[in-house]
């Protein structure tokens, strides 16, 4: 059973649910549930949890699922934090680096090719090194930051999942990432929408691969 | 050069959607007895001429239908 | 008579909100009213208003409230059909897909509001349509938007739209609803008045969708959602009544801001309190806040309310009842509930963090009773309150000629986007000019602000087919949504302008295969009480009832905005359609881009005609007249394209709008990347018209097919059977833009012609 | 009761490009001699015990992998 979190002012739990349910069980998590009850693996889908006010999921990231969901990944379970998920798991500690408004200073919204970096994540396990998948972003808050010499680390330690195709970095990311793990492997936060390429009719299927290593990784806990 | 901060807030009796969801947030995160949060934005600058501020954040910095301002000087001028 | 709206240093009226005494004399005036509607008030009364109720009919009497110059219009206008599950009067139109669903659609303008504040006023403008959809039970899927502006060259215009656009993306992004289309136009006439008009979507189930009737006495009025502040008090609706003048400044404090947030939270709760069947009815508060949602509730069930004003949740603790009654501050909704259910209903807005207040009961008294604390402050009938305000009959009067300002402008565009040499009579400098102008061009720097896919339901974003498509998982089927409206061809003639807004709306669907199921309007226009605007609104209210009736699309909505003019003039008549279709097969849904090598094909009654067109308009050549339309024929048109669609066999399809065929000849190209020819001479000599008439000349009923070589044929049979024009102009091959009508040819390569499309970010940028 | 003044800011060698785009707008609207513009953020409180407000600077308020933050108490205590 794979996990939604569903915060006040998450929009894209919905369709997390339904690219979950694709490859096997899923049911939303309310924020305030306080045990993550029978879940093999975790969502933190996108969206403006607590209006994003503040600073992009800094209060999401106190409420009690997300304790929960710390606890969780501690123990190795599989969690996939997505956009404005992504910001909750960065704000949690849980993933390294932070992320700042895009250089444009704008909302962006299109289509764009990301690059698998050969990460050691089960969420990457199906893509090899090099391969191109198509996935929409939207998010206004994007671009990824961590210094410098924190990102040779994590290039060393294989920890960039995903980077940006040359040109189409939406957001002024650092070296193009977007989207990272944690050390080791089972937190992957990243900025495009997996969730919303699961169908090549509203645009592509590309992102279905993520979500099957849901199915892939036996319950952590 | 003087350095200058620039101090933009709500206007008092505007909603402001932020300080609200900061002020519910709280106690929940076991903050208490906090109150009358508002979130506005702070400019810092250095400037040459610290007399075109007030026109500056009334053009530019600040929106006036919805916010106010207030503009504090650092002492020592830098140069 | 003139209306105006209330400066600081004027008398308040209203404000000592306890008796008659204190209202000063002619404060009425201040607040909008004339004379013989005071008059009339008091006659209802038999006596006097006090302050509190000054106030609240000075809003419900208003034009926005009360449509005093457009309501017998509107009677004119067709709502019957066999699908309509909900017409106009609702909060929403609804009409019914199949599988137990109903589409629920509306859209409204927040103009006035957007010109003082654009970011603010677009935002809430986005946030009050969506309360209107998730009012009658519907889950919004889908906002469009429509904006009009000054010339792009115009700074402020510039900033209009930068503003306007960021704040409805924020506020559509921030609640996870996607914005699947629109339309942006620069005019002239819009430089002081620019128009935002939002129309949202929503999704119901039939058997859970809730009118806004008040019923049974002793029910309890809930007031959920953000508390209430000073926002807007005088605002929109007298805003929206007024002719915006100098001295602005005093209306400023009455910016409303928005919180999609809350909004997001109260959108959850309102369905899971419909869902719970919890509620009675449900209304949401927009202009005049709780006076206009109580009062129409009340009026709809035949029923009376008392309201305690101390019993509303405040966001500044001193406001007078008055205030209290005619507050706008956004994200609140109004609801009746059965006592024993009160409970339920403050827990599920506790789980939501939304406020909640029991702030009155349902009465058998037919009075609106409003209480501070446990003293009177008003009483009226709530007839007199909603359905009393006098109509007005409007003085039409042909204008005798143009009367706006139109000027020069093609030298300059032909010098910004085909190069300071370019001769602008040439066809195809002519053709890389149109296509630069920001009215013709690509809206990408525009769409790409909002999120177009949350929801999962995306099937065509903007720019991906000329209407947005949308799943509807659970009836099974697809519908197609478009919003449309040339302004400046309604001016130079209102009756023809205001069909072919209805004719381009549908056009649009039938390049997705989508047929229409319901229309939805929105009409903006300058000062009624002037004859000229009268008669364009008469004219063109005709037109918008000819067109559905011969297309046989049933109005289930709408919204009027007067009063858009100031010193400097009046905005061009702008009707804007917004039009649900639906389509059986979303897979089969074509792009705007032929595949190499296919065949196009021009079907319908197309007629090109320079009037009133894009390139009139670089020339400075604007004039009153536009050609006539036979609507049969073209209804006939949009029935075949749309079935040759459905087929599956269509590469492309694309609508002839502005700029005309060549103009949508190159969008088809840039789509594809990959160049077009095309010999447009039989249309010149089906039509009798010049070279240049055929290549950039605008009217509706042209859609252009692209095809497979091998069915070019069958589609062109297929069309003399349904006595439908059909014309094989060229096809798709190499990387130019080859076409030529009788003696003139533009040709342009692919990539320069996507240049001049895409320069619109560009030119905000810079400029 | 105390008010506080929290004002946080991009950290040094974070690129702002919200500071970036004020100082390109400011030449147009006639302002010179106006450099290193950093735009952040205000929130302004009242709290009844000013010694728990580094903590929720660092925990909620400020994220300090960007962002330093300062905070004023407003000398006269209110109540
Ligand atoms: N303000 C806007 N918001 C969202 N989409 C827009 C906007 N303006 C234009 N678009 C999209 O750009 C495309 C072209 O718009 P338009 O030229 O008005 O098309 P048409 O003439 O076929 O109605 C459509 O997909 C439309 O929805
Ligand atoms: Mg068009």
């Amino acid at each position: 059973m794979i996990g939604v979190i569903q915060f006040p002012g998450s929009c894209d739990e919905r369709d997390a649910l339904q690219a979950c349910e694709r490859v096997g069980q899923a049911r939303m998590v309310w924020h305030e549930e306080t045990e993550l009850d029978r879940i093999d693996g975790v969502v933190v889908p996108g969206g403006f949890s607590y209006g994003d006010y503040l600073r992009a999921g800094a209060i999401a990231r106190f409420s009690p699922a997300m304790e929960a969901v710390a606890r969780f990944a501690a123990a190795g379970g599989p969690v996939l934090g997505i956009c404005n998920g992504f910001q909750v798991l960065c704000e949690a500690g849980l993933l390294p680096g932070a992320l700042l408004p895009n250089t444009g200073l704008r909302f962006v919204c299109r289509q764009v090719a990301i690059v698998a970096e050969g990460s050691d994540s089960p969420f990457t396990a199906e893509l090899g090194q090099g391969e191109r998948l198509s996935v929409p972003v939207k998010h206004m808050t994007g671009r990824f930051f961590a210094a410098d010499d924190e990102l040779d680390r994590l290039e060393d330690a294989g920890q960039i999942a995903f980077r940006y195709a040359q040109g189409d970095n939406p957001n002024g990311s650092a070296r193009d990432v977007a989207g990272v793990t944690n050390e080791a492997g089972n937190v992957l936060g990243l900025m495009p929408h997996p969730e919303h390429a699961v169908d090549p009719l509203t645009g592509s299927d590309d992102g279905l691969a993520l979500f099957r290593a849901f199915e892939r990784q036996p319950a952590a806990a | 050069m003087v350095k200058a901060k620039v101090l933009i807030r709500p206007k008092q009796g505007i909603l402001d959607p932020q300080g609200k969801a900061v002020e519910r947030a709280l106690p929940a995160l076991g903050f208490d007895g906090i109150s009358n949060v508002r979130v506005g934005r702070l400019v810092e600058l250095e400037t040459d001429d610290p007399s075109a501020l007030d026109s500056l954040c009334e053009k530019l910095l600040a929106n006036p239908l919805i916010e106010d301002f207030e503009v504090e000087l650092e002492e020592e001028a830098l140069s | 008579m003139t209306t105006r709206v209330p400066t600081p240093d004027a008398p308040q009226p209203g404000t000592p909100g306890r008796g008659a005494e204190d209202v000063p004399a002619a404060a009425h005036r201040e607040l909008g009213l004339t004379d013989f509607e005071y008059e009339r008030i008091t006659e209802l009364l038999g006596r006097e208003p006090n302050g509190v109720e000054l106030a609240m009919f000075s809003l419900l009497w208003s034009e926005h409230c009360a449509y005093k110059h457009s309501r017998k219009l509107l009677g004119r206008l067709p709502t019957e059909g066999e699908r309509v599950v909900m017409g106009p009067g609702e909060n929403a139109g609804a009409v019914d897909v199949g599988g137990g669903h109903a589409v629920a659609f509306k859209v409204e303008s927040h103009n006035h509001p957007s010109a003082v504040e654009p970011f603010q006023g677009a935002a809430t403008g986005v946030g009050g349509i969506l309360r209107d959809v998730f009012a009658i039970g519907a889950r919004p899927i889908a906002v469009l938007d429509s904006l009009r502006f000054g010339e792009l060259s115009s700074e402020r215009s510039r900033y209009l739209f930068e503003g306007v656009v960021a704040g409805i993306g924020h506020y559509g992004n921030s609640i996870g609803v996607p914005t699947v289309g629109g339309e942006v136009y620069f005019e002239a006439p819009y430089e002081h008045n620019c128009l935002v008009n939002a129309m949202c979507v929503g999704l119901a189930r039939s058997d859970e969708m809730i009118r806004s009737a008040a019923a049974g006495t002793g029910n309890v009025l809930v007031l959920f959602g953000a508390s209430t502040g000073r926002d807007g008090i005088g605002g929109a609706s007298v805003l929206a009544s007024a002719e915006l003048e100098a001295g602005d400044d005093a209306k400023r404090p009455t910016v409303q801001i928005g919180d999609p947030f809350e909004e997001s939270k109260l959108l959850e709760c309102s369905l899971e309190l419909l869902a719970s069947g919890l509620l009675v009815s449900l209304q949401d508060l927009g202009a005049a806040g709780l006076t206009s949602s109580a009062g129409e509730m009340a009026s709809k069930g035949g029923v009376g309310v008392e309201i305690d004003v101390r019993r509303v949740p405040l966001r500044e603790a001193d406001m007078e009842p008055f205030e209290i009654m005619v507050s706008e501050s956004q994200e609140r909704m109004l609801a009746v509930v059965r006592p024993e259910d009160t409970d339920a209903v403050i827990a599920l807005c506790e789980k939501w963090q939304t406020g909640v207040a029991a702030i009155g009961t349902v009465t058998d008294t037919g009075a609106m009773r409003i209480l501070d604390d446990r003293e009177e402050v008003g009483n009226v009938p709530v007839s007199a309150l909603v359905d009393e305000c006098p109509l007005y009959d409007l003085k039409p009067e042909k204008p005798d000629g143009w009367m706006y300002r139109n000027a020069e402008t093609l030298s300059m565009h032909v010098a910004l986007h085909a190069g300071r040499s370019a001769d602008p009579e040439d066809p195809s400098a002519v053709l890389t000019a149109l296509l630069g102008s920001p009215n013709v061009g690509s809206k990408r720097w525009a769409f790409e602000q909002y999120d177009s896919i949350v929801g999962s339901r995306t099937v065509r974003r903007p720019e991906a087919a000329d209407a947005a498509v949308l799943l509807l998982g659970e009836s099974e089927r697809a519908i197609g949504v478009s919003i449309d409206g040339n302004g400046r061809r309604v001016a130079c003639d209102p009756y023809a302008g205001a069909v072919e807004a209805v004719l381009e709306c549908a056009q649009n669907l039938a390049c997705a295969g989508a047929e229409p199921l319901g229309l939805t309007n929105c009409l903006n226009f300058g000062n009624p009480e002037k004859p000229a605007v009268a008669w364009q609104l008469d004219r063109a209210v005709s037109g918008l009832a000819d067109a559905c009736v011969a297309l046989r699309v049933p109005v289930v909505g709408g919204n009027v905005s007067l009063y858009n003019e100031t010193e400097h003039g009046s905005i061009y008549p702008t009707p804007v359609v917004g039009m649900i279709g639906e389509l059986p097969d979303p897979e089969r849904v074509p792009g705007v881009g032929p595949r190499a090598g296919d065949r196009l094909v021009l079907v319908g009654p197309f007629a090109p005609s320079l009037a009133g067109s894009e390139l009139a308009k670089l020339r400075g050549e604007l004039a009153e007249g536009l050609p006539e339309t036979d609507v049969a024929s073209v209804a006939a048109a949009i029935a075949f394209a749309r079935e040759q669609v459905r087929s599956g066999r269509m590469s492309a399809a694309h609508d002839v709008s502005e700029g005309g065929l060549a103009a949508a000849l190159a969008e088809m190209a840039i789509a594809a990347d990959a160049g077009i020819e095309a010999d447009l001479d039989p249309l010149v000599e089906l039509r009798g018209c010049s070279g240049e008439t055929a290549l950039f000349g605008e009217g509706p009923g042209g859609i252009v097919l692209a095809v497979d070589p091998g069915d070019a044929e069958g589609l062109i049979g297929d069309a003399r059977r349904a006595r439908v024009d059909a014309l094989a102009l060229g096809s798709a091959s190499g990387d130019r833009l080859e076409i030529s009508a009788a003696e003139r040819e533009a040709s342009v390569p692919v990539a320069a012609a996507a240049r001049a499309w895409h320069s619109l970010a560009e030119r905000m940028h810079s400029a």
